[in-house]
């Protein structure tokens, strides 16, 4: 069995890794400039999140396989990410949707691990709470927009919410791993977030006049590599040059 | 008469042209092609970048590269409100561009087929976009200058940034070593025909240089550009695909081959290798996001009326 | 009533139904959910494989793969026709399946996540289809016993190219050997599912044997398919995941654990891990297809026209 | 240099495989079963003949590489295919439009080349010429039948041959290595097929109530192995089972 720290740092750095990559493939495909903008600014913050997260990860692992070996030499079911991130752009209200979604719980989690007895992850958590906030806002601001928007804004952003829900509850899973961590003040209890997730969430998806769809048979299975079917298609992009030429340094 | 007297005055002294000031309509029509011509570049620019975005080799390149991207995307931004100052509507350019009646760089319609592409076009292309525009931070149009200084500094960054992902190829792998000759082949001569036709094919120069919108001839600058970037390629120990080319003692320049002109003015003309690709890339996107576009001015819209309601 | 009379003492007798007999209502409805159900599980099948067909790690398979879902496509088509012959236009039975109505297998709401799950699918899911349809080639109803005859030689070689392909894994590397395990582990209960709700949740399955639309019980095929499939395993060096299996001497079958029911019903309320992705998938394809299908239609009215005219 | 003829069925087999590999990305997305049926049969017979073309290829090189390894293992810019069967498929007139170019020209190569002074070559023409054939009959129907269906489908046709002209010429250049390989009859000389290609193409166009464009800035430089940007990406998923694992057997 992992280092369960290990198995913990590498869901916080794939949940970065993974959207990150998502919202790349956006790129000179925006609606407007000044999204194609925001959302590379979303994508380079998650970046530079991911790269925090598994460098650590690498450390505490301690068989010398640094944030570029974790992020191009695992395959799908190595990831740990959760199902949200990895699923397909869509179009752009659902790419809001998953953002705002995601982004919410995030900054919730992070937040709680600014206090995490392991002052490595308090001070990544620290830097990247300050990041996500603007992506809460930025996402919310755009689900608010379109679901208050024209009736075709307002359709799109219902179904991007109500394609994304059955993928919410996997964020705030604790398994017997994270139990732990947070018994031992390392990992935050994603329980204890939820009620604020509901309460937020509600209060944004009222401001955009939606509603809110009654519950899904939730979906999970990304803590134990168990993806959807996209996320090995987007491997074998991303990782292409990494795979086609194993000894090279970029 | 006496205000054009007065136009051509204050430009020949260097001064700034605000928006607000009296310019000839044949200035403010030659800047709006051009400002709006660089904004458009920067724009579909991102496209031949993006093509690797999604498979960078590296998290630290992938952020590189995100980066410069984003900038690109702000220098469009800069771009089309410095035109917007000249009294053209930002959709009114985006459509010019869409049916094919505003230009934008030849460059941008040859493909990145390699990772090198991306260390190619950041040394090669923004480094004769350099070229191009550090005369211009002293255009005579004040946004436009404004504009510029900004851009320079960040584009000169995205040089170094290029020069460097080559660097790390040309001591790396045979194969990455390779892959960085076959990117400066590639990438040469369309580089070289970035400063446009020859002067003696140039009309509008002689005009355009009086009024500072342009402050150095196309193979000035082209000259220009080779003299500083040969000796780089030498430091890369990477070979210019050019026979003809050598240091010339006497001029104190290199001499180099004759570009292929068809090639040029077929590109020009909508022709270059991925030119379709890249517009429809452009126009599905507007298109595509029209609906965001609706609904953020139908939001807006609502927003006011509620602010006055209350 | 003396219609129903005769009817069933045809069927009784192991006569066929042919489409232009009589036949009670409900015969008739039991036979276009049961027959269209099972081409929509062909049609939307496609799709999980269709899933590695691009990305097949050999030629040779490759074809192999292209070439059993062009069969899944010719079975589909049969069982469209079959269904037709009841009064149901196809138009209807796929409305139907977009619309939710109507029903597929529902193992083809799991992904297909490695290359092994299409040798999985091949052995298992195959497999399981065989059990059911073996019967039905005496199926009471004759197109689609008929199209069964069919349907069950080509599903026959499906089972054994899906077994091959296992086979090459487990005598290859150990990742390969790895990936074979762990597909057998995600595909175990979802097949042992595909034969339904056990016999006692299971209200209308007197009614279908009695009318020969069905022939054996859900449990009865299960066992038989337990039984079949798990020496197959042991030949391939994988284990099943069931920590209950065992030979049961007394029995002469395998006794096995508790099927997760939650997770079925769950299933076929349309909640499977990509039930949405699948039907999303195929109404995605239709509406693309649409202009097509116009076009095609015009053009033969037209063709009728001009035809007529001359 | 590599051997000619070694070059020569490169060339003839990746057009094969690439197209194929674009006619796998419709499965089950096609318009109809019919359709997908049909498209998965010319799919399967190119593949056929991209196996022939690039087993005989292999043993030709002499070292020791067979179809798999050819497919697998090369670089984009190793692949000889022409520009037109890499494009992306687009809608379906854009499929058919592909379809008709590249088979039309294909069937006159092939009825060339089994009379070719290598007898390997003219077995493999001989067998694949049939199946081009029919691939010639029913993209021509296509074209005919959406060119003269809807409005809607008459202009997508129209724009379906329009963006694909570019791509014409360069099936029918032969360069220095072609032309030695012809004077010795093995290779068919492509620019004598042209004319009939215009005269056939012509004549379904017309039927289709189609109108050939202008002649457009052609362009060359697959049998160089200079592509489009798709092609590398396309082979990013094609291959990444065979790069990830390069010790497995399939």
């Amino acid at each position: 069995m992992a280092d369960p720290l290990f198995e913990y740092l590498q869901r916080l750095g794939d949940d970065s890794l993974i959207l990150a990559q998502r919202l790349c493939e956006w790129c000179g495909r925006a609606p407007s400039v000044e999204v194609d903008l925001s959302i590379a600014n979303m994508g380079l913050d998650l970046l530079g999140q991911a790269q925090l997260f598994l460098a650590y990860a690498g450390e505490i692992e301690g068989k010398g396989r640094d944030e570029d070996a974790l992020a191009y030499h695992r395959d799908a079911a190595e990831f740990r990410n959760c199902l949200l991130v990895e699923q397909p752009n869509g179009d752009f209200a659902q790419t809001m949707a998953r953002q705002f979604l995601f982004s919410l719980h995030r900054e919730l989690l992070l937040e709680a691990l600014t206090a995490s007895s392991d002052t490595r992850i308090a001070e990544i958590a620290a830097k990247a709470v300050k990041e996500v906030r603007y992506h809460v806002e930025l996402s919310s601001d755009w689900v608010i927009r379109l679901g208050d928007g024209t009736d075709e804004s307002h359709r799109r952003m219902e179904e991007g919410l109500d394609w994304f829900w059955r993928f919410v509850d996997e964020m705030f899973e604790l398994d017997a791993l994270e139990t732990e961590l947070a018994s031992s003040g390392i990992a935050a209890d994603r329980r204890a977030l939820r009620g604020e997730f509901d309460r937020r969430m509600t209060e944004v998806v009222e401001r955009a006049t939606l509603e809110v769809k009654p519950s899904q048979w939730p979906l999970s299975g990304g803590r134990r590599g168990r993806h959807g079917e996209e996320l090995s298609r987007m491997l074998a992009e991303m990782q292409v040059l990494a795979r086609a030429y194993p000894d090279a340094r970029w | 008469p006496a205000k054009v007297a007065r136009f051509e005055e204050r430009v020949a002294a260097d001064e700034f042209i605000e928006p607000n000031d009296w310019m000839p309509e044949a200035y403010r029509k030659t800047l709006v092609r051009q400002i709006s011509q660089h904004a458009h570049s920067e724009i579909v620019g991102m496209l031949p970048e993006g093509n690797w975005l999604t498979r960078a080799p590296s998290l630290a390149r992938k952020a590189i590269l995100l980066a410069k991207i984003q900038d690109e995307a702000g220098h469009g931004l800069y771009l089309y409100c410095a035109a917007e100052t000249l009294g053209t509507s930002r959709q009114e350019m985006i459509e010019a561009l869409h049916s094919g009646k505003a230009k934008y760089s030849t460059i941008f319609n040859y493909p990145t087929l390699t990772w090198a592409d991306i260390g190619a076009i950041g040394w090669l292309v923004d480094g004769a976009a350099i070229m191009n525009q550090v005369p211009l931070q002293r255009t005579s149009y004040g946004p436009y200058a404004r504009a510029m200084v900004r851009i320079c500094k960040e584009e000169s960054f995205h040089q170094r940034q290029g020069f460097d992902l080559l660097l790390q190829l040309v001591n790396g792998t045979p194969e990455q070593k390779a892959m960085a000759q076959d990117a400066l082949g590639r990438w040469w001569w369309p580089s070289l025909m970035m400063f446009g036709p020859p002067d003696d094919q140039s009309p509008n120069t002689a005009r355009s240089m009086r009024w500072r919108i342009k402050r150095e001839t196309n193979d000035e600058l082209r000259q220009r550009f080779v003299d500083a970037t040969v000796p780089q390629a030498e430091l890369l120990g990477l070979k210019v695909p050019d026979p003809d080319l050598t240091w010339n003692e006497e001029r104190g320049h290199y001499d180099f081959g004759e570009i292929d002109w068809a090639e040029f003015y077929a590109v020009v003309r909508g022709d270059g290798p991925l030119a379709k690709e890249r517009l429809k890339a452009r126009r599905d996107a507007w298109d595509q996001g029209a609906w965001v576009r609706e609904a953020a001015d139908a939001y807006e819209a609502k927003q006011a009326q509620r602010s006055l309601a209350a």
